[in-house]
Formats: C-alpha cells, structure tokens, sequence
C-alpha cells in the first residue's frame, strides 16, 4: 500500500473533500471559507472544486449558520458548519442545545449537520480563540462531539461525523493542525464515532485523554518508561461523546489512571471520565484516579502564562511519576 | 392579483381554517380551566387570520415556521383536531410522543416546523429549509412568524438578513399584537411600524392589517407568487391585538379595555364571515352548518383524545439520537 | 424571636426587597418584572417600591441585557437581572463566559452583577423551560454559582450573591417556588457564598445534592432511617462554584457516597463532585461513589416521562438502599 | 455647529491622534514582521479617522467601546506608546498584565471598554454603561464601534434597538471597510448603506466619510452635543477601507487593487493634514515637527518596553475573581 505524510490539517481537509465529492447532500459553509478557504485554510480550492452552491461564505451571524444549517439537514441536506473559533459558539448555543439536539427526541426527524469548531491553545489566541468548550457540548444531550488527535483519525472521523444522522460537533485542535503528521494510506479507513483508541500500549499506568494533550501524554509516557521502566498505556478518547465506557473501564485496569485535558477543570470532561472511573472500576483501582488539566481560568494570552496554563510534557511526566509511586 | 380561482386559495377555505382553529384552541381553553392541560395554555385566538392567509397563499411544498399564536397554520397545512388535541394532552399518539407540550410541535411531512421556545431561533431555520428544498430543484418558499417582542431578538435580525443575503423567498410575518406577555409594544421598539425594519436589510416591508384575512390572503398571495418567480425576503408587519393573557394562567389585567373592545369589534373571523356574507360567497345557511359541523368534530376529537393512553414512561430515552 | 412561615419564593423576594432598600446602586431588570411582576410575580410591587429607574422591563434581547448589565456593574451599579427562564441563557452565554466571566482577569475591574435564573422540572415546563444548566455555569472561569434548597438560605444567598464583586448566576427552582416552606427569623442571617450545609446529619452514607433534590433526599434519608435505621446525611451544596470541597470531602467520610442532581449526567455537576471524592477522599470510601441525576436526554413534557426523567424519592430511597448494602 | 474653539475639538489634535495611532501600528506591523510579536497583528490603519473624531467630539465621562481597527480611540482617550507596545508585547506592565494580547484591553478610567472577540457583544455594554452613569448624575454618552461585518450579528441588533427603546445617548458608528475579513459586503448585507438601518430603530441615521476627519468631527460633535442634550442613540455609517488584511498573517490578495488605490489617495491622515495646511490651521513646519517628534517618541517606547520584564507565570491565577 503506499503510504503518504500527511498533516492534521490535510487530513480533516481530504476527508472533507472525500465526503462533499462522494455525497453531493453535502454543502460547506461559514465564514470565509470559500473563495478565503477559511481562517486557517482548511478549505483552500473547495470552492472551485465544488462550486458556489455548495461551498459559500456566510454573514457574522452564528445563530443565523446554524439554525439555516437545521433547516437544511431537515431538507435532505448534509451541512457542514465551520465556526470560525469554537469561541464563539457561545453566541448560538440554542441553536445546538435547544434546537439540533432536541429535534429528533421531539419528532423523530434527524439533524445530519456537522459544526467544525477549531479550538485549543499554545499559539497565542489568547482568552477568545482558546477555548475548549468540549463538556459544555458533552453537556448536551442529543448532540455528539468528535475530537481527533492524528491526522488519520481526523480524516476518517470528519466522514464518519458528517454521515452520522446525528448533529455532530467536530473539534479540531489549532495547534494540532500543522504540527502533526503521520503515514497514511491512501484509502480513508471507516473509524465509527464512539471508539477509543490505545494509542500507546500499558500495563503499569493510563492516561485517558484526547486532542493535542495525546501527543503530550505519549511524550510524557516515553520519557517515564525512558526514567523508570513503567509502561503507561496512552487511551485517545477521540469521541467524546458518546464515550467509549468500555474501552475507558478496560484501561483503568492498569489500576492507576491519570485523565488530562487542557479544558477546564470544574465540570470538565475529565470530571466525566473520572466518575466513571471512580463508579465501575473502583475495585480495580490501585489509586484514586487524578485528574490534570487547565486551570479554571480564561486562557491567558502573553506565551509565558499561557505555557504555564496548559499541561505539558514536564507536568504530566511528573503527575505520571507520583501516581506510578502511590 | 391573487388568483382566487385557485382552490387553494378559496376564501371560504380561509374561513373554515379559522374557524376551525378558533375552535379547537376554545375547547383546549375549557379543558385548561378544567385542570385537564398540564403545563400552561397558550393560544392565538384572535389572531388566525395571517397563518390562515399564509397556508392559503403558499404550496404544498412550502415551509412554514409558526409560534404559539399561529395555530391556524397548523390546521391550514392540515393537522386534525385530533392531532391537537393529543399535542395538549400529551397523549402518546401526539405529534411529538409527549416528549413537547401544548403548541411546541409540527410536522415536516406537511412542511411545518416544529418551534422551540427561543424567540426568534425558528426564523433561521425555516430560512436553510428553504434554502436546501429549492436546491433540490423544488420551487420552495417559506413563511417565518414572530411577534412584536420576537422582533427584538439577535435571531431576528441574523435570520432575516442572512436571508436577504442569499435572496431566500421567506414571507417574514411580525405579528404585532401590541404586547409581549406583559410588556408593552413601546418597550421593544422605537420604530413607527415595525415594517419599517424592511429597508435596513434592503428588503421590500408591508404593513397590513391582521384581522382582515381576505386582504391578508391577497397581500400574501401576491407576495408568494412574486417571490417564488423572483426569490428574495419580504417583511409583513400585520397589525393585531392578543385577545387572551400570555398564557391562560395570565389575568390579562394590564391590556387596557378599550383596546380590547377595540379589536373584539374586529374579530377576523367576524370579518371575514361578513365579508363573504355580504358579497355571497357564503350564505347563512352554510355558515351555520360550518360552525355546527365545526363544534361537533371538535367535540367528539376531544372526547376522543382523552380517553386515548398516555406515554409509556419506558420510551424516555427511545429516540435521543437517531439511529446511525 | 418572632418567626414566620415563608415559602422559597417568599424568601428570594425578601431578600432582593432588603439588597434593593438598603443599597440604591441596585437595579433589577428582565423582561416582565416591573409592573406585571415577573413571569412569577417574584417582583410584585417592586416597581411601586423602588420606581421605574431602577425596576424595569426591558425587550427581549438576553445579550443585550446581559451586556448593558455588565457596562452598568462597571460603573458603579450592582444590577440584578432576571432571565425569565434559565433556558434561554443559551441565546447568549457569550456575554457570561467571554464577557462577565473574563473582565476582572484581564483588567482588574469587578462584575458585580448577578443573574437570577428560574429552572428545573417538575411542572410540565417541557424541554425548553425545566434545563438545568448549572454544569455549563459551572465550567465558566469567573463566574460563581448559587443554587438555595431552603426559604432561609434563598433569602440569605440572594443578598450574598448581590453583594459580591464579582458575577454570580443565581438558581432559582420554580419547583420550590411555592412547594417549600420554612420558618424564618426577622433578620436575615448572613450567609457566605462557597459554604455547603448538612441539613440532615447521618454517619452511614451522604448525599450529596443541591437545589430541589435535597428535598428528596432528606425524604429519601427518613424513609431508610426509617426501613432500616441508617443514618444517610444530606449535605446541601448551596454554592455550586465555588464548591465547598471541604465540607464535600467531610462528608464523604461516611465511606458511602450518592452524588444527586436533576442535570443531565454528562459533564453534569455530580461528575465533578463524584470526581472530587474519588480523587481525594479515596481512601475513606466503602464504596464507589455513586451518581444519580437525570439522564441525557431532553426534559420531556408529558407527566409520566417527567416523573421517569426526574430522580423522586422512591428512586434515591432505592439507591440509598443498594448503596448501604455495598 | 461644532465648537471648534473648545481646545478638545483642535483640528491639529485630531491629525496629531491619528499620526500617533498610525505610527504605533506602523511600529507594531514592524514588530510583527520581524516576529517579536505573540499570536497575530491587527492593526487600523486608514480607518484612524472615526475613533479620533469621536474621541474629540466626547467629553471626558463619556464611555468608548472601541475594536481592533479603533487603535485611534486608545490614543484619542489618553493611552501612550508605552501602554500600547506593553499590551501587543504581553508585557508584565501591560494593561491586561499579558492575559489579553494585541488590540483586546482598555482603560475604564478613561472611559474606554476592554473588548471581547465575541462581534457585537460589546455595543449593549457600552450601553449599560452610559445608562448607568447617567443614573449617577454624569450626563454621559457612549460610542459604540462596529464594523460592517459585526453589523450582522445579532448583538448588534439587540443592542440598538435596547438603546432606542432607552433613549440611551450611544453613537453607533458602523465602520463599513468593504470587508469582514475577506468577505466583501455584499455577503454581509443588502440595503444601499448600513444608515438605513436606522429607522427600523426609530432612530436617526447618518452616512459620512470616513476618511475625511474634518467632516466627521464636525458631524460626530453635532450629534454627541445633541444626544447629550436630548439623549437617543444615534447612527453613523461610515465609509472606509480596511487598508491591510485582516491580519498580518493575511495577504489581502482578495481586495481589489483600484479599491485600495482609490481610498490610499484619500488617506485620512493626509486628507487632514492638506485641508490644514490650506487653511493655514497648520504650517509645513509644524508637520514636520509634529511627525519627527511623533516618531522618536514611538521608536523610543517601542525599544524601552521590548526590554520591560514579561510577566511572571506564578502570577497566572491571580484575579479570576474579585475578592469579596
Ligand atoms: C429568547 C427568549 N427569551 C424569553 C422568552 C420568554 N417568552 C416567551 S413568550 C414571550 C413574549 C413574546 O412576545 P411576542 O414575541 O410579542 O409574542 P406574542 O406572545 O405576543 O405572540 C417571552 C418573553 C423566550 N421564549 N425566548
Ligand atoms: C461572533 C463572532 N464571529 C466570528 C468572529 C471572527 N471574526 C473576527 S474579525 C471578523 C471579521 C470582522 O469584520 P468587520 O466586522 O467588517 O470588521 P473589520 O475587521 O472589517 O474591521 C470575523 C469574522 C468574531 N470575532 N465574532
Ligand atoms: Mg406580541
Ligand atoms: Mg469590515
């Protein structure tokens, strides 16, 4: 098979490509990203290659994308929303709590619609292009979340998102966009939505944890076995929601679990996964489950705080380090 | 201009669909008042004429995004009573299962939009619905409703921009009945007429008056027509009164009397039996068997509906997400 | 002293009468609270009271009015605005996260506003008028959270919430309004934000809960008590965020836990509780914490799917009973 | 009408506020170009005319809610070059101490609100502001600034139409710079000018140039003496041109170059400073003077604070709340 190097970014772009050339119910659309081909140039070329009618700009008006992207999936349509910043989802809510993800409990009609909504820090967006709002989407019933760490899960999870009869939130992780890369076949291998995947193999601790923090955890997880010979199992979440209970419970076996993400702490999704935790593998539990994450307070911009803001590699080396040790 | 030949848009059809939702929101009043409607009551009596007018002026194919006060588009677009009835009473045969209450329902299949409660959050959505049918080759308009306290939300404004942007055929209808719940037209805007929203997203405003639903149907129709030949938004501000309190718990003490008394003299359905009456395309004869037949339908659907189950509480979680 | 019967209603009205005399930089505002007096008569009489410069309806625009009531907390006012139901929050969650929640992190300045937002089932509200969003709320850097259970602690809560610097969302349950009645001193007793309160002691489980669910298991509690003679505490949270995690953890030293709430499970409030307890109160439970909350699905209209979405006492009794048994 | 004889409304402070505004971003795109500046560069440069025209038709209780084009409200309000490169450096010393980075801070005592990304979200703020003020005795006005692009997002909306049903002294001025990012308005709207807006608000609508600072201060002074007498909100679409991209990072290949050509020969602060020197108000040799010392004093900041400590990540989370 040959294998090609591609980055996070081509591969939710290539998979985007794949699903409007394979499923022309698709449309595209959002704020610049036609003819701009988007804020972080994701869609570069879409419009030429799919026309006005299905790849368009959209005014500032998050309610008014949404809602219209409702319609649309009501009507046979597949809309895929970029949010220019999953930031400023928080101006629309409604539309994805109250009337996406209501809409089939309600009636029984499906809501195909995907919301791209590039999140995450380490670059300088300061408190309003940071967030990552990923548990106040996990909050909501109805609705799914995506989130892909590598650029061939993303590439097979965006299809998978927008083929899903579901409204589906897809995070994308800014800092992830070109500083990954893998091999990837040239065929889009179907990842359904709600697996896990062991992206680096344990038995002595896990990380359960998702988006940019895998790469973060797998380093921290090298350096520990490099230190100490412990083997840490790296679990990556990748749907959100919903959560893969049983891939989480399995690898709490290792009997200590440390949950990372650099969302905020209080109701966070780590919160989540370590109740869970905390519930159905109690008894399997060598230690409390410990949880790592972003302060709960807004992302800061200037480099020096916002490296101080988000777990990295030393801190989560550490955290592994005591809680290999209890 | 409006083709009145048309069968659709026969004026005693207009008459019956407002009869007829007058009705059925009458008995669901009484049932209320009984202590048989759990939640609250909301109706729209008083104001049937603009969804009457808009289902007689729109196709089979059209999309319809009506509030609490536009029963009448439920009934226009052909929901029974006793599809009503079971919505009110939450019946497990309801349109949503039980799962909404009162008038938070639809049914796409007749192209109407089942609202949410956030004011101004449907006008968008009819809006993409009308987008995606006409991409698919069907020659679709649509007909967003909300009221004069509607009017001040960001939804609003989002919407009917964002249409006027893409040229989308919705006839947006700002139902101006002079309040919102309690509060007074005077403290959601500062415009003389909220028609005049029009101009500021380059889009054509009419006023019209809200009672007289044979001058609503003409104006409707033509606009209809014009604009599924010439795709764009329009805005209609109809002028009306709410006849009840926000909801049938709501005493109603802050509408002045006269102002009401006003708008009784003009009740549309009145008007327009009159109107039919006088010029005899309705005889007394007919309209008392309309009425008659009306109430007897009505009647036995609400016996009906009461006695039929409720939800089994065992479906609770059935249907959260759609199946993949 | 003289004490009089009150209802929690009664209480938060008594409470917003004593901030709104005793201190004019207070205004209150939402739609229909003047001269109707609230879409729960909540504010009768309080335009008469205090005039029309400082109660007064406003459009129905929630950004609006919780970005003017940010402009006004930063000149001098201490505005008190009512969203007619927690639900609609939604429409503009921007102006707490982004805006109330960030401004005194980025610049120093204080948000004293607050938000009083009516929710919870229990009455055929329906999906869009029983949410409980209290997690979401919680996520949000910045901002605090009340949730009174009792008539006395509504009262006292509200003046405290008022009379902080900084933004504070106050729940309100509609179900409470007039279901819940408590004798009450003439003075209202000071009590702090971020302070949590054992309203029934107990020493062979805990519940930890907050909002109408403590009525439930204070219920629940007697009927075990009652069954089989164990004590269960109920520990009634009050302040949400701040979470008391001290009192939180004390608690869970019955080494049984049941985390309760009537918020959809993911992400929910009890994730975070249950978390917390599993995190640092590991080595004092007898068994797992146990979460019971709504399910993740929309509040449904009908009563018989209401009675079976919102935990009552028969099911808190049953797991009270099950986890005594662990 | 303008008093031009009241020292805040000088001509030559007008053209002085938009040279100091221009210098300091022309450093700033400098700086960024060289990459000693974190995240992205944004940057007015072109628009300078409206912020300095409104920062001299106000007073000093007045309240700003300036956006990323309205560096010349920063200047115009009382903010040195010092504060400024301490902000888009992330200096310990910033107005934000780092936490918020390039154009997002303010300065509350001297009236200017810190903004949020969030379009829109900031105009009902600078409203609540000045309602509160107001309260207080301060006859207080606001200006609001938004671009065309954030003209379409709902707060924009809820936030007008609360002003007018408030009577809320706010200038609202739209500054429409052909495009939202690199989407041109003709996607972002379809009346003929962003005034029309107006009367849909009840309210006065005003165009004028952008990019003649004379003719907007004369304007802007008007309706601030005005509003401050009979309070309203007013406003003002002004046409301009985003002379730059979006950002640094954004090459602008999208803007016509006639486009860019046309409104570079009306250069605000050329404009002003010919019709200046014609008249005599201003001499060749106070222009050069006033650009040379322009000039050192900017170099001269830009240099002190590149040396100024960052701030100190123990710090990172002090202040989430106020404490109580
Ligand atoms: C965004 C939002 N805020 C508040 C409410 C609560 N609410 C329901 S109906 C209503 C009044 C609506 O007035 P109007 O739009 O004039 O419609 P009418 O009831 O007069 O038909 C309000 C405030 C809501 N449904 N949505
Ligand atoms: C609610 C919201 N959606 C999207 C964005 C992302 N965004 C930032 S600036 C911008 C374009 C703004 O255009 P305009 O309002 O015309 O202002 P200009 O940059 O031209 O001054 C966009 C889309 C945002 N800041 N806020
Ligand atoms: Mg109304
Ligand atoms: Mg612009």
């Amino acid at each position: 098979m040959p294998r090609r190097e591609i980055t996070y970014l081509q591969g939710i772009r290539e998979g985007l490509q794949h699903v409007l050339r394979t499923h022309p119910e698709t449309v595209l659309f959002g704020e610049d990203v036609a003819a701009f081909g988007g804020a972080f140039k994701m869609t570069t070329g879409f419009l030429d290659a799919f026309g006005a009618d299905r790849v368009f700009d959209t005014p500032i008006a998050e309610s008014a994308m949404l809602g219209a992207a409702i319609g649309m999936a009501t009507q046979g349509l597949k809309p895929i929303v970029e949010l220019q910043f999953a930031d400023f989802a928080t101006t629309a809510l409604h539309q994805l709590l109250n009337n996406a993800g209501t809409l089939h409990y309600r009636t029984g009609v499906p809501v195909p619609l995907t919301v791209r909504a590039p999140c995450g820090g380490g670059f300088g967006g300061g408190p309003f292009h940071s967030e990552e709002l990923e548990a106040i989407f996990c909050h909501m019933p109805g609705i799914k979340v995506v989130y892909p760490a590598f650029p061939s899960d993303a590439r097979s999870l965006i299809v998978s998102a927008v083929l899903d009869p579901n409204p589906v939130i897809f995070l994308e992780n800014k800092f992830l966009y070109r500083h990954v890369k893998e091999d990837v076949e040239t065929d889009i291998a179907p990842v359904p939505l709600g697996c896990a995947r062991i992206c680096r193999p344990g038995t002595d601790a896990t990380v359960v944890t998702y988006g940019a923090m895998v790469h973060t955890a797998i380093h921290a997880a090298e350096t520990v076995a490099h230190e100490t010979g412990a083997e840490v199992m790296v679990l990556d979440l990748r749907s959100l929601k919903p959560l893969d209970t049983q891939a989480i419970l399995a690898a709490a076996a290792t009997g200590r679990v440390l949950v990372l993400h650099e969302a905020w702490r209080t109701c966070g999704l780590g919160a989540e996964v370590a109740a869970l935790i905390a519930e159905q593998a109690f008894h399997h539990l060598d230690a409390p489950v410990r949880r790592l994450t972003a302060p709960d307070c807004p992302v800061p911009f200037a480099p020096e705080l916002e490296a101080a803001y988000r777990p990295d590699e030393p801190t989560v080396t550490e955290a592994l380090l005591d809680l290999l040790e209890t | 201009m409006n083709d009145r030949t048309r069968p659709n848009r026969d004026p005693v059809t207009l008459l019956r669909i407002m009869m007829i939702s007058r009705a059925i929101e009458e008995r669901l009043i009484r049932l209320y008042h009984q202590g048989k409607v759990y939640g609250g009551a909301y109706s729209g009596v008083g104001q049937e004429a603009p969804g009457a007018a808009a289902c007689l002026a729109g196709e089979p194919h059209d999309l319809y995004a009506p509030l609490i006060r536009n029963m009448s588009v439920h009934v226009g677009r052909g929901a029974g009573p006793h599809h009503l009835f079971r919505q009110w009473l939450a019946r497990a045969s309801s349109p949503t299962r039980g799962r909404d209450g009162n008038i938070h329902h639809g049914d796409l299949s007749a192209g109407v939009y089942p609202m949410i409660s956030h004011l101004g959050a449907m006008l968008p959505v009819v809006t993409g619905g009308v987008m995606a049918r006409r991409r698919r080759g069907i020659p679709c308009i649509g007909f967003g409703f909300i009221g004069d306290g509607g009017s001040s939300t960001g939804d609003f404004h989002e919407a009917v921009n964002f249409a006027a942007v893409f040229d989308v055929p919705v006839v947006f209808i700002i139902e101006d009945n002079k309040f919102a719940y309690s509060t007074p037209t005077s403290r959601q805007f500062r415009c003389a007429n909220l028609a005049d929203r029009a101009p500021g997203y380059g889009i054509e405003g009419h006023r019209a008056d809200g009672n007289d639903a044979l001058a609503l149907l003409d104006l409707l129709a033509r606009l209809a027509d014009d604009i599924r030949a010439r795709p764009r938004p329009v805005l209609v501000a109809v002028d009306t009164m709410r006849m009840r309190g926000h909801g049938e718990h709501d005493d109603f003490a802050y509408a002045p009397r006269e102002l009401l008394e006003s708008y009784r003299a003009r009740d549309p359905i009145a008007v327009c039996r009159d109107a039919l009456l006088a010029d005899g395309r309705l005889t007394d004869e007919q309209w008392h068997a309309l009425e008659a037949s009306i109430r007897t339908e009505v009647d036995q659907a609400a016996r009906e509906v009461a006695a039929e189950p409720a939800p089994d509480p065992r479906t609770l979680l059935e249907g959260v997400y759609a199946p993949s």
